[in-house]
């Protein structure tokens, strides 16, 4: 493993709390690590399970999903639903040998810019004390 | 579906955001990298892409290189997406082959390390060229605006925009909690800077509203549910019997006069508790409508029914006041809503220090509104609670604001406000008024004019937040007042100054039950709880939800005119909506791709919409595109993977998370 | 610059003006970066903290210009002045701070440093009370409050035990005051922790 | 339900200028059957003095008491003193805040082979008497009615600043409500938390004696005739020099500033040598007249 081993992490981040969160971080220039990439989605209802199954499939090191607050979900409850999926998917994540670390849901709303870095550091350290999901070869070239 | 037909030719441009995004990413390569990866004719790299020559850029490319898909890689899609879809439009492409990279709000804003943040840029990138390809032209759905409008709360921000929109001839219905309509405002007795009456101003306007034949006016009652989108929304209004029937009373407020109580008895509110009311009472003079409330918690006939009922003899054949009335819901079909559901003041209790609550000389800056107010309780002597009139006082600045422990904005209103309260008691009573003050902010016309003619009346300005207000004397000058204990930071000493009244500046924040309704218009809050602004500069009066808009200090602390300014400007985005007749919508709607369901019926329940309906006869589900709003959660759901989304299909995330992971 | 100054300016006057080189905005950074600094530069200049002190009508320099001093990185002012050692330790300013910073534990820091470098006043009773009581306590593991004023005032100023003569009788008389000294049994494992490397 | 058994921290002071606070302590918690074990051979807190010179050490100091108590298996410490209290419990909240404190401590307790600290909270027994055992309770448990006059409750700082654990930072009142449960008025005291100069006293005489004389005349102003501590400094710094300041200020000033303990334990049935009230400087007539050698003879009398 290389001595500074950079987690990769994919986040879905909902269009109406969460990347907006995200965006009011940049706005207030709060600096946090570089190791997420963002990808917009309606709402946290819209991540299947797929999704984060594939994310790992091609070697993220860790699947964050970013949601309303319950009770403030733009379309009601997606983040509910979104909720009993990702309890369903961390038992199965757990039986393919994927750490609890590797796999998060955060509900974030637009105003907490700050928490979008506290989170996102926080996630970033876990998986870095993990190391490598994948064969370190692999690494190499990013 | 003519331009993905063929080869794709990608488009990709990388912003520099002026340094905003080049200061970190290093842009060049990273359009250098853009031109390397499969499927893109063109990569380049500008200044500002937003800007007119750069959509010029983007158009021409469009033409001369037969380009079919675009990707502009640059701010968030919340500030820009559509200026980028509108420019691929006017030179003839489909807008929805457009694709936003955010490379600033979630790169270059918040990365230090260039490598990572031009690293990550790459991903983003390659991530979205290898999105785009598989984009599909879309058409926009545009849904019908219902021309009525519905104004929640009637402070001078509802009232405001409640007759603009009334005399642009729209229908409007202006809903207040309070009995009356006029909120802060009509507490006030003068306005700062220019000292006019408040009540000169609101008045009017208040009668205005109660007369004007587009408005409908529902005082003492509340918004109790939302229901649909914008265009049309479903609202549910209960409105609480005020045991006088608005119809039939006629204002000749006699039953006050005959109520068996032959003085006021309990608190009265709008006083803020310095003067007393009756169980039958109008909450002041000038309230509209003119229309007395009975208080049921302290009426003796709702307590005991063993009242002379002396009101209803009073009220005669008018028969305006009836015991058996009951609160009603009235149902209404407005296309979209104005937020001006304002403010509350500070609670002074939750610091102590300041001694509110504790000792009686201490008040809250409303309370003095209502003191100096020529038809306050005290008929406009500014007095202590023992009917003598104090010889200095002290203004504590910043109550409740600007503190890490309490609120932590600035609430804008205050110093101005303070100084327009120090001018009136002096004036008031010639009394020696000291202002305490952390920094003294007057960025307003006319306000640093106000500030200096303060100066000159020899009003005091010390520098310095006060420590602490108690009685102890310390010397005996100070027996029997209420002595301030502060650092005079310019002198550069600390000093102890006794006061016989001292006044705190309450800061402002949101209601209590913000968060609730908030929650029942589905619009999102900002740190501290104030309703969000879409965008601080381009979208100021609208919310992240379509149709719904923001005026007054829902949305932040501000002073009359700034609030009067907002409320227009809200009701000219209303007009807006209303005019053009209809609004285009996001087409990202879910579809069923009816030969591959399995008809489980899964989806069914996902939809909070109700828009999935089961075809019985053919055993498949249907989602009714008018009534969908693309959250996406039945896609999520759909075991068989029959129910997709436009713009959001799972292939284009597929390639998306691929683009991210893939090391090119 | 020394003599310049004692060539142009008579002896008892002080220049206030500051040279901007005189300025170690480093060591301020260096101050902010400590447990219990954090958020010295997020100071308003309020004076909340000197109008809570029940000392700085003492002080040389409030609370308040102590932080606006090691903000703007005048170090040697900072460390060498009387207001740190007044410092009672009350904490008013901290729980008052609308900025919520530990004035306090700023002042304990600067103490420290100042004791380190020897800026503290000479013969100023409080520093010297601390390191007495620092020296006794390390040794025997327990404080011997007879013990550190007679030192205490030895090495400032002996005359003033006699005005403690009065209070001292009173103490003895109530069974207050204890001339032995105690011993913790535990003084070596104590002394073993405290000689830690890790630490000193 | 049994009580707990509280571990007990006495403290330097309590041992010395303070020693009535623990007797009278001890003797509370006996009326109250509170079982109390003394942490064995525990060393000084380290005060404020101590944090002046190294703050790590300071830490270490009461580190090694903590650690003492879990060795005794004891989940909860009570300090009397202010001080003590106050250092024990910012040296766990400093190892909790600050990760490489936390180790140092962590490492050089295993160098003097002692248990590391994990969570044994530390108590005050103000606190202790009101939320353990309850102002009812204790009411309940009175034996004698209070024969001495109004008192002003002073909690000092480091009881209630920075950690406003043991009661509210502004304004606490928990003492008045103990008090008052055995029937002592008490009155409202605007300055029940300023500060009583800690160490000046001894230090900068005139600036500490100058605090007190501040305290001790609000106090009368408000129409206290005693004032009830729970601290020995803070006690100590009220009660030993009204003399000078009958001297230096021309003041008739002869309070008795007694331990909130000792009032309680007096109610309880306490007798006024296991009280410790013959340590008192000022006051000492009233002191004798409110806590009589032989109460119940008196009480026969009225």
């Amino acid at each position: 493993m290389p001595e500074t081993f950079e987690p990769k992490i994919v986040a879905f981040f909902c269009n109406w709390c969460t990347y907006l969160a995200a965006d009011l971080a940049g706005t207030s220039r709060i600096k946090y690590a570089p190791n997420t990439r963002v990808v917009r989605v309606m709402c946290s209802g819209r991540v299947d399970p797929q999704f984060v199954l594939d994310a790992f499939a091609k070697g993220a090191d860790g699947v964050l999903i970013g949601g309303c607050h319950p009770g403030d979900c733009h379309y009601q409850e997606g983040n509910y639903k979104a909720l009993r999926r990702v309890e369903l998917l961390r038992r199965l994540l757990r039986q393919m040998g994927i750490e609890e670390e590797r796999f998060r849901l955060e509900w974030i709303s637009a105003a907490e810019g700050d928490r979008v870095k506290v989170v996102i550091n926080d996630m970033v350290e876990k998986i870095r004390a993990l190391g490598p999901r994948v064969p370190a070869v692999k690494k190499e070239v990013a | 579906m003519s331009e993905s037909n063929g080869t794709i030719r990608v488009g990709v441009y990388v912003c520099h955001c002026g340094t905003n995004i080049a200061a970190v990413v290093d842009v060049k390569s990273l359009a250098e990298y853009g031109a390397s990866l499969p499927n893109v004719a063109v990569s380049r790299n500008y200044k500002y892409l937003c800007s007119d020559p750069g959509q010029d850029l983007i158009r021409q490319d469009i033409a001369e290189h037969k380009l079919n898909r675009i990707v502009v890689t640059a701010c968030s899609p919340h500030l820009h997406e559509h200026t980028f879809r509108t420019a691929a439009a006017a030179a003839g492409l489909n807008p929805f082959f457009v694709q936003m990279v955010n490379i600033r709000e979630h790169s270059s804003w918040v990365h230090e390390d260039k490598k990572a943040a031009t690293a990550k840029a790459r991903d983003l990138l390659r991530a979205a060229v290898k999105r785009v390809a598989r984009h599909e032209p879309l058409e926009k759905v545009s849904i019908p605006i219902h021309p009525a409008v519905l104004v929640v709360g009637g402070g001078i921000a509802g009232i405001h925009a409640a007759l603009t929109l009334a005399n642009a001839g729209k229908k409007v219905y202006l809903v207040e909690r309070e009995p009356t309509i006029g909120g802060h405002m009509a507490k006030f007795d003068k306005t700062f800077p220019t000292l006019d009456c408040a009540a000169c101003i609101l008045t009017p306007k208040m009668s205005a509203v109660k007369n004007h034949p587009n408005i409908t006016l529902w005082t003492y009652s509340e918004v109790v549910e939302v229901a649909g989108y914008v265009g049309t929304y479903n609202v549910k209004v209960k409105r609480w019997p005020r045991y006088v029937s608005e119809d039939l009373c006629a204002g000749c407020l006699e039953c006050l006069e005959a109520c068996v109580y032959k003085e006021g008895k309990f608190p009265d509110d709008f006083n803020v508790g310095l003067a007393k009311r009756k169980p039958i009472y109008i909450p002041f003079p000038q309230a509209v409508p003119q229309v007395p409330v009975i208080d049921p918690d302290t009426c003796i006939q709702f307590k005991s029914g063993k009242c002379k009922k002396t009101c209803i003899d009073a009220c005669g054949d008018r028969h305006a006041i009836s015991f058996q009335l009951e609160e009603k819901t009235e149902q209404i079909e407005v296309g979209t809503i104005i937020m001006a559901t304002g403010f509350q003041t500070f609670d002074a209790r939750r610091v102590p220090y300041y001694g509110y609550g504790v000792y009686p000389n201490v008040y809250t800056a409303l309370e003095i509104e209502r003191l100096v107010n020529a038809s306050g309780p005290t008929g406009g002597e500014v007095v202590l609670r023992d009917g003598s009139t104090p010889k200095t006082v002290g203004i504590v600045h910043c109550v409740g604001s600007r503190d890490e422990n309490t609120n932590r904005w600035c609430s804008r209103v205050c110093c101005m406000y303070s100084l327009k309260l120090a001018h009136l008691i002096k004036e008031h009573t010639g009394a020696d008024v000291f202002n305490f003050y952390i920094d003294i902010r007057t960025p307003g016309k006319g306000f640093e004019e106000f500030y200096q003619k303060l100066l000159n009346e020899h009003v005091h300005f010390v520098r310095g937040r006060v420590a602490e207000v108690t009685d102890w004397a310390l010397d005996p000058s100070e027996e029997g007042k209420l002595v301030l204990r502060v650092e005079d930071t310019l002198a550069g000493l600390v000093r102890r100054i006794p006061v016989d009244m001292v006044v705190l500046s309450t800061g402002l924040e949101p209601h209590a039950d913000a968060p609730d309704v908030r929650r029942l218009f589905n619009i999102t809050c900002s740190d501290g709880g104030f309703f969000l602004e879409r965008h601080p500069k381009l979208a100021p009066v609208n919310t992240f939800t379509d149709g719904i808009f923001l005026a007054g200090c829902c949305q932040g602390p501000k002073d009359i005119p700034d609030t009067v300014a907002q409320a227009g400007a809200a009701a000219a985005e209303a007009l807006a909506l209303i005019d053009a007749g209809y609004i285009e919508t996001e087409p990202n709607t879910a579809y069923v791709n009816e030969e591959v369901c399995s008809g489980c019926k899964t989806c069914v329940p996902m939809c909070p919409y109700g828009a999935i309906a089961f075809l019985d006869p053919e055993k498949k589900a249907r989602i009714n595109q008018a009534m969908c709003k693309g959250c996406g959660t039945c896609v999520a759901a759909c075991p068989s993977g029959s129910i997709r989304q436009h713009l959001f299909e799972d292939e284009q995330i597929f390639e998306e998370i691929e683009g991210i992971l893939t090391y090119a | 610059m020394k003599t310049l100054r004692a060539f142009w300016l008579r002896p008892e006057l002080r220049r206030k003006m500051k040279f901007q080189r005189e300025a170690d905005p480093e060591w301020a950074k260096h101050v902010a970066a400590r447990p219990g600094c954090e958020g010295l530069f997020s100071c308003l200049q309020c004076g909340t903290c000197s109008g809570t002190c029940p000392l700085s009508i003492y002080m040389d320099f409030a609370p308040r210009r102590i932080i606006a001093l090691v903000r703007e990185g005048f170090r040697e002012d900072a460390l060498s002045c009387q207001t740190i050692w007044l410092c009672a330790s009350c904490y008013a300013c901290a729980v008052h701070c609308p900025r919520q910073i530990h004035i306090t534990d700023v002042m304990y820091s600067l103490k420290r440093e100042a004791v380190q470098h020897k800026l503290y006043p000479r013969r100023f009773p409080i520093p010297v009370l601390a390191q007495e009581f620092y020296k006794i306590v390390s040794r025997s593991g327990r404080s011997a409050e007879f013990w550190l004023v007679l030192r205490m005032a030895l090495r400032t100023n002996p005359f003033q035990l006699f005005t403690m003569i009065g209070t001292g009788w009173q103490l003895i008389r109530t069974g207050r005051l204890k001339l032995g000294r105690e011993r913790i049994e535990g003084v070596h494992q104590l002394q073993r922790e405290l000689a830690d490397k890790e630490v000193a | 339900m049994t009580p707990p058994v509280y571990g007990y921290y006495p403290g330097c002071s309590v041992r010395g200028t303070g020693a009535a606070y623990e007797e009278s302590l001890l003797t509370l918690f006996r009326l109250l059957d509170l079982p109390l074990e003394e942490l064995k051979d525990w060393n000084c807190c380290g005060a404020t003095s101590y944090m002046c010179i190294d703050e790590e050490q300071a830490f270490l100091l009461s580190a090694r008491n903590l650690a003492l108590a879990r060795q005794a298996g004891l989940k909860e410490v009570v300090a009397p003193c202010s001080a003590c209290y106050l250092g024990l419990r910012k040296t766990q909240d400093y190892t909790e805040r600050y990760p490489e404190i936390a180790r140092k401590v962590r490492h050089a307790l295993a160098a003097a082979n002692l248990p590391s600290l994990d969570s044994v909270k530390v108590r005050h027994p103000l606190e202790v008497l009101f939320a353990d055992v309850k102002p009812e309770q204790i009411r309940s448990k009175v034996v004698r009615h209070w024969r001495g006059g109004r008192v002003a409750c002073y909690y000092g700082c480091q009881l209630v600043r920075p950690f406003a654990e043991a009661d509210r930072a502004h304004d606490p009142t928990r003492m008045d409500d103990l008090l008052r449960a055995v029937g002592v008025p008490t009155v409202d005291y605007a300055l029940k938390t300023k500060c009583c100069g800690g160490a000046l006293t001894g230090t900068i005489h005139g600036v500490g004696v100058r605090l007190n004389y501040i305290l001790l005349k609000e106090a009368a102003r408000k129409g206290a005739e005693a004032i009830a501590t729970a601290c020995p400094l803070c006690q100590y710094n009220l009660d030993a020099y009204q003399a000078e300041i009958r001297r230096e200020a021309g003041e008739v000033m002869d309070m008795p500033i007694l331990y909130f303990t000792q009032i309680l334990g007096w109610a309880l049935g306490g007798d006024a040598k296991a009280l410790g009230l013959g340590r008192a400087i000022s006051g000492r007539r009233f002191i004798t007249e409110w806590f009589p050698k032989h109460p119940e003879a008196v009480e026969k009398y009225v």
